[in-house]
């Protein structure tokens, strides 16, 4: 089996899927010639031909307003935004329109869609290239929302995404791309949408995070005292949630600390913590803990790795939660 | 030469059927047969008894909000008789009703909408009709990627949205018709200038001297016509039918015509607005036209009227008997069409019509008392 | 002191600084000839002019982003968004320029803009007219988001808004606009940004809310027992929050129940979850629980008092938590 | 008549200095004095200059990402040259650093700017420019509200704001446009058409055969210019800041002109668009053109370009100083400037530089055993 990297997953991924289904087309700013800003597309429009492997107008709201008209009439469109920071002139179609149609219309119109975005900080980027906005999408009801972090998560439920009959957001850690790789199978599989992965078994103490920081647990992890047995979860999908895995985990260890690189307040940290106050209350030893990004904007490259949680951050709050 | 013209163009005005309903023969000539014209005005006073029910159903508290389509309905029709049913696709905004009913939508599904009930939006299959459209603007940008659709399986067919001369500030507008262009998609964009939005007068809403001026940002097509001649309406909605089967991509088609009624049954337009402007246009009603052509012709009399209106009479008490005679939608229809696959959490919601945890699992509410010890 | 509406006490805080300001400006869609929708400006152009009280294009975007450019010169803009289901457009302008420009300019450009927003639901109002999305515009910093419900706090409140330094979004619960009054003074008052308001003292279980939630609490109290102690908290700012007046409350209480209308994943209801784990763990007799709208979307008109918390959804909630 | 015309345009496109430093008498007699142009010419010199300094730069690492201007260098100083500095405003996109530069800009800022350093936008009060904007097209609107609030003031401000042809895509600059328009506030629409955005031609990104003529979407006034000739530019620039002034609303200029290097050091264009077209452009390369200009006019030698060339040499190094030699931000900027007084939650985030509540209140970590029995 092949060692890929993560865009070397995702792009074979999309070759996969647009060699199966003549309805899928990539479309968005610098995806067709150019293979994309971070060459996730490479050699697609080459293979599969301008009609189908799409250069846009610099326009995300056409960009993702066009993709609910083709999903509506029965194509699968992938849709890149070229940032997530660029989301901005999306929202409005995708949380209003993309989420609402099946509602709305009580099921006869669908927008089987999946958004693509390169997500997250850590590329020493210039501002709007590295945030993390994920929450935000959770909260709007009507989307699915996938963050999965190595290769072979990210290739099977890209798969997975694109055959889905709602609207998913594919969130790529960008931190992630180039710095990873794993074998992964040329073939066809899926990976399961709404299922989390336990990426370390343990007892005393519950890990949660999704995305790139997934990377940055192991690293705090291999730091921490050989006796303290730690489980993390990397959720992979965080909307719809995987309450079975977190909840038995938790009920397990009675202790939990949540790691996301977005801002805490009114975040999926948030939610978790919300959740696990109600389902496992009487099971947890100390306060649920969030490790978080600052309540301030994503700074620019100079200061990022002061904004992101690391490993002694993470660890920090593991340790604590264990002594509390 | 150190200055030279690099662009230069025009608009047309396009009218074939002058007020006093007077035909321009060179133009009009073949457009559309007598028993087409009549089938058409008769449609078009049964859809303005339907109108005129809604407004009345709001009054008495049987529908929420309903916007009035009163005055502009040649552009509905005439747009819509120029499509193909069962082929072509219609995006609407919420003033076209007759459009859409010309495409088979059934009336009680707009009666439906606005009584506050998503079913009015589950469009039967085959009708080729998407639903109302409540944010401004958004549903040219689904009319353009259900176009690119067509064209990329090489199907013939067209699609045709509508909007009003406000929804033009609206930044997807803008990239609705820069899509179009670019990739040269089937698609109409039929906008209703009805001289207001809300209470924005037009030269308010935009400095520019027409809306059809605004297709030459893209490179389209743009034509101005008369919105409440039915004929000339019909007429340019055709040919950028054609044009876009052709594959010679968009038309913009500004339809000047005039809201009579007030923006909605919560507006009250009197307080902006002049009775005088409203008379005047008044006067330029297209069923008084169309009405007056029809008697030119000797088709057209007090007796025929009579029995149209009988017959929207009858046609009004059924969609009203329809449209309320449904049972109240089911609780659970909030949650059932969300997702194909209902999330759990949507489940736990759904069944128990709770969040709150303890409300979703009383269970847990005796969890303490054996468990408080474990902690 | 004469009694007021909400909407007349919003009107008569416009009237109030308008004249003691003139580099307050008005602007949104139907706000000045038909004094909008909602004749929360009735009368204003009539007196100060359509200069300062300004019909603007049908352009949420272009209302947003020019009055960012209003206030970046020195005006104090106040835009208004006709309806909360119409932010969507404006929504990149607001929370990627008017939150970050303090913070990207290191206080070089400031934003000192006021954006009121007509929110909620039970008016049976169609698609996009009910919505509640002030979740969103927590989690995004930069901004400070009010939600007071009573026309005392209303006045008081946008007077402070307006003179504050940076981007504030103030939300006003439709459903309260004509349904209830109270004195307000007539003249020059503020009301502080982010305090909250104990509405009612008690010691059994906290309850916590804020907008047009706040009478449907009061009402579910009025029928609980007499012998249940309940602590009623607007927080009328839910960014930046009063962690004192909560913290306080529910390390008193040891309960709490948290009452929103907006859905309840990701939401402040979740952030306030986290919180109260967070500070007041130790004190908790009971999971911290949240009613709130469902995950669902906001249904149309003939489902939406299903759809929204009411007084026998939160006295349930109230009678579990304390009986937990 | 059934059809007429009821509106018509075009647009010019004005040229005064052709390719071989040759100026057409007549539009360019008194534009500017041979000193000025000297002037422009040698800031032009030395804006290259510090142009290839922050490439090289980021190729060794000591800056993140830079955006070339190369080959733009006329359309930033002729228009920047036309307004007046400390009375009007510019709003940039990130590709005309000359215009800032002539307007009072430490070049330092840029340079920290792409540092990834915040600091970099901080301009100094009395310098009237807003930062570089990253979010493509979303400045024009803040443009259009600054000239709105300098209209509502009655201040003599004009506000220009730079975008790229790709910008001219995004709904915000068509809301923007319209906002201007319609309350003719006084902004100036420069676009630089560059020929590209990113890996995406002009002709991929719009159906229209020029950018000028999308102004006629809003009424705007519309021009095209070449935009490798600083005299042109400079030329209508001047015009539209004197309609801007005397309350004749904005104007939209497009100055063709093409960006010699790749679209950012993270691009290679190479990928994407033929050696010869870059070819055929670099022989148009403003720089060379004005020099032709002066060399004919008697003006300039090898000798000159050598003093300009030291002096650029300095003025780099010092940049690359300045900009290099301050501190590293600190950690607390991150929180410090986000409001004006600081939430007591982001205060306690600043104070522990945690998130965690244990981590920011540890002595919340020994409250257990104390208070473990109240519960
Ligand atoms: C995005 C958005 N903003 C605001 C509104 C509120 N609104 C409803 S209709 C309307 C005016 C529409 O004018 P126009 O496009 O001319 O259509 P008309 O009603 O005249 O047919 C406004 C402002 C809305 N529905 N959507
Ligand atoms: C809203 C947004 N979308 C995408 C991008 C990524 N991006 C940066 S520059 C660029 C192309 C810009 O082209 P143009 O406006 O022609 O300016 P140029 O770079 O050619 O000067 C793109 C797509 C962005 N910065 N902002
Ligand atoms: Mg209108
Ligand atoms: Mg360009």
């Amino acid at each position: 089996m092949p060692q890929m990297t993560l865009v070397q997953a995702i792009n074979n991924a999309l070759d996969t899927e647009m060699a199966r289904d003549e309805r899928v087309v990539c479309l968005g700013e610098d995806v067709g010639l150019n293979g994309g800003v971070f060459r996730v597309t490479e050699g697609l429009q080459k293979k599969y031909g301008p009609d189908r492997v799409i250069d846009t107008p610099l326009s995300e709201s056409g960009i993702m307003g066009s993709s609910i008209g083709l999903a509506m009439a029965g194509q699968r469109p992938i849709p890149e935004i070229q940032f997530e920071g660029f989301m901005g002139p999306a929202y409005d179609q995708l949380v209003n329109h993309a989420a609402r149609f099946r509602n709305r219309t009580r099921g006869a119109i669908t927008v089987p869609l999946t958004v693509r975005v390169p997500w997250g900080g850590g590329i020493h980027a210039p501002e709007f290239h590295s945030d993390s906005p994920e929450a935000i999408y959770v909260h709007n009801p009507g989307l699915k929302v996938l963050c999965p972090c190595t290769p072979y998560d990210a290739k099977g439920m890209l798969l997975s995404a694109i055959r889905d009959p709602d609207p998913v957001i594919f969130f790529e850690p960008k931190r992630v791309y180039r710095s990873f790789r794993e074998e992964v199978p040329e073939g066809d599989y899926t990976v399961p949408i709404g299922k989390a992965k336990v990426v370390a078994e343990g007892t005393d103490v519950t890990v949660i995070s999704w995305g790139a920081m997934v990377f940055q647990c192991l690293e705090a992890l291999d730091g921490l005292p050989e006796d303290l047995s730690v489980e993390l979860i990397d959720l992979r999908t965080i909307h719809p949630l995987d309450f079975d895995t977190i909840c038995e985990s938790v009920t397990k260890t009675g202790r939990a600390v949540i790691v996301q690189e977005a801002p805490k307040t009114c975040s999926m940290a948030s939610e978790l913590s919300a959740i696990l106050m109600e389902k496992c209350f009487l099971h947890l030893q100390a306060p649920v803990q969030r490790v978080c990004g600052f309540d301030t904007v994503m700074p620019y490259a100079k200061l990022e790795l002061q904004y992101l949680p690391d490993a002694p951050r993470i660890a920090e709050a593991i340790k604590q939660v264990v002594a509390y | 030469m150190p200055i030279r013209k690099v662009y230069e163009n025009s608009i047309e005005f396009v009218q074939v059927m002058d007020e006093q309903g007077v035909i321009d023969e060179r133009l009009g000539k073949d457009l559309l047969s007598d028993e087409q014209i009549t089938f058409l005005y008769e449609k078009m006073v049964e859809y303005r008894r339907l109108d005129e029910i809604a407004f009345t159903l709001q009054r008495s508290g049987r529908m929420y909000t309903y916007p009035q389509n009163k005055g502009q309905e040649a552009a509905a029709l005439g747009s819509g008789f120029a499509l193909r049913k069962g082929v072509d696709w219609l995006v609407p905004c919420y003033r076209e009703n007759g459009a859409l009913f010309l495409h088979g939508l059934p009336p009680e599904l707009i009666f439906l909408h606005w009584m506050g009930d998503e079913r009015g939006n589950a469009i039967p299959a085959g009708v080729n009709v998407t639903p109302i459209a409540i944010p401004i603007g958004t549903q040219m940008l689904h009319a353009t990627g259900m176009a690119w659709a067509f064209k990329q399986r090489k199907e013939d067919r067209v699609v045709c949205t509508y909007f009003g001369d406000g929804a033009t500030s609206e930044g997807d507008f803008h990239e609705a018709m820069n899509f179009a262009t670019t990739f040269k998609v089937p698609c109409i964009f039929f906008c209703q200038n009805n001289q207001w939005a809300i209470s924005v007068p037009r030269e308010q809403q935009m400095a520019s001297e027409t809306v059809a001026q605004k297709g030459f940002a893209y490179g389209a097509r743009s034509i101005q016509v008369d919105g409440n001649d039915l004929l000339a309406v019909y007429k340019v909605t055709l040919e950028a039918r054609e044009r876009a089967r052709a594959g010679e991509g968009p038309t913009i088609i500004e339809a000047v015509t005039y809201r009579l009624g007030d923006h909605t049954t919560a507006d009250d337009a009197r307080r902006y607005r002049d009775s005088e402007e409203v008379a005047a246009w008044a006067q330029k009603d297209p069923m008084i036209r169309l009405r007056k052509y029809l008697e030119g012709k000797g088709l057209w009399n007090d007796a025929k009227q009579q029995v149209v209106e009988d017959r929207a009479k009858a046609f009004c008490s059924e969609i009203v008997k329809k449209s309320e005679g449904i049972a109240k939608p089911d609780v659970n229809d909030m949650f059932d069409y969300l997702y194909a696959e209902m999330p759990e959490e949507l489940r736990r919601q759904k069944e128990t019509l709770r969040t709150h945890s303890l409300g979703q699992d009383p269970s847990q509410a005796g969890l303490r008392s054996s468990a408080a010890s474990a902690r």
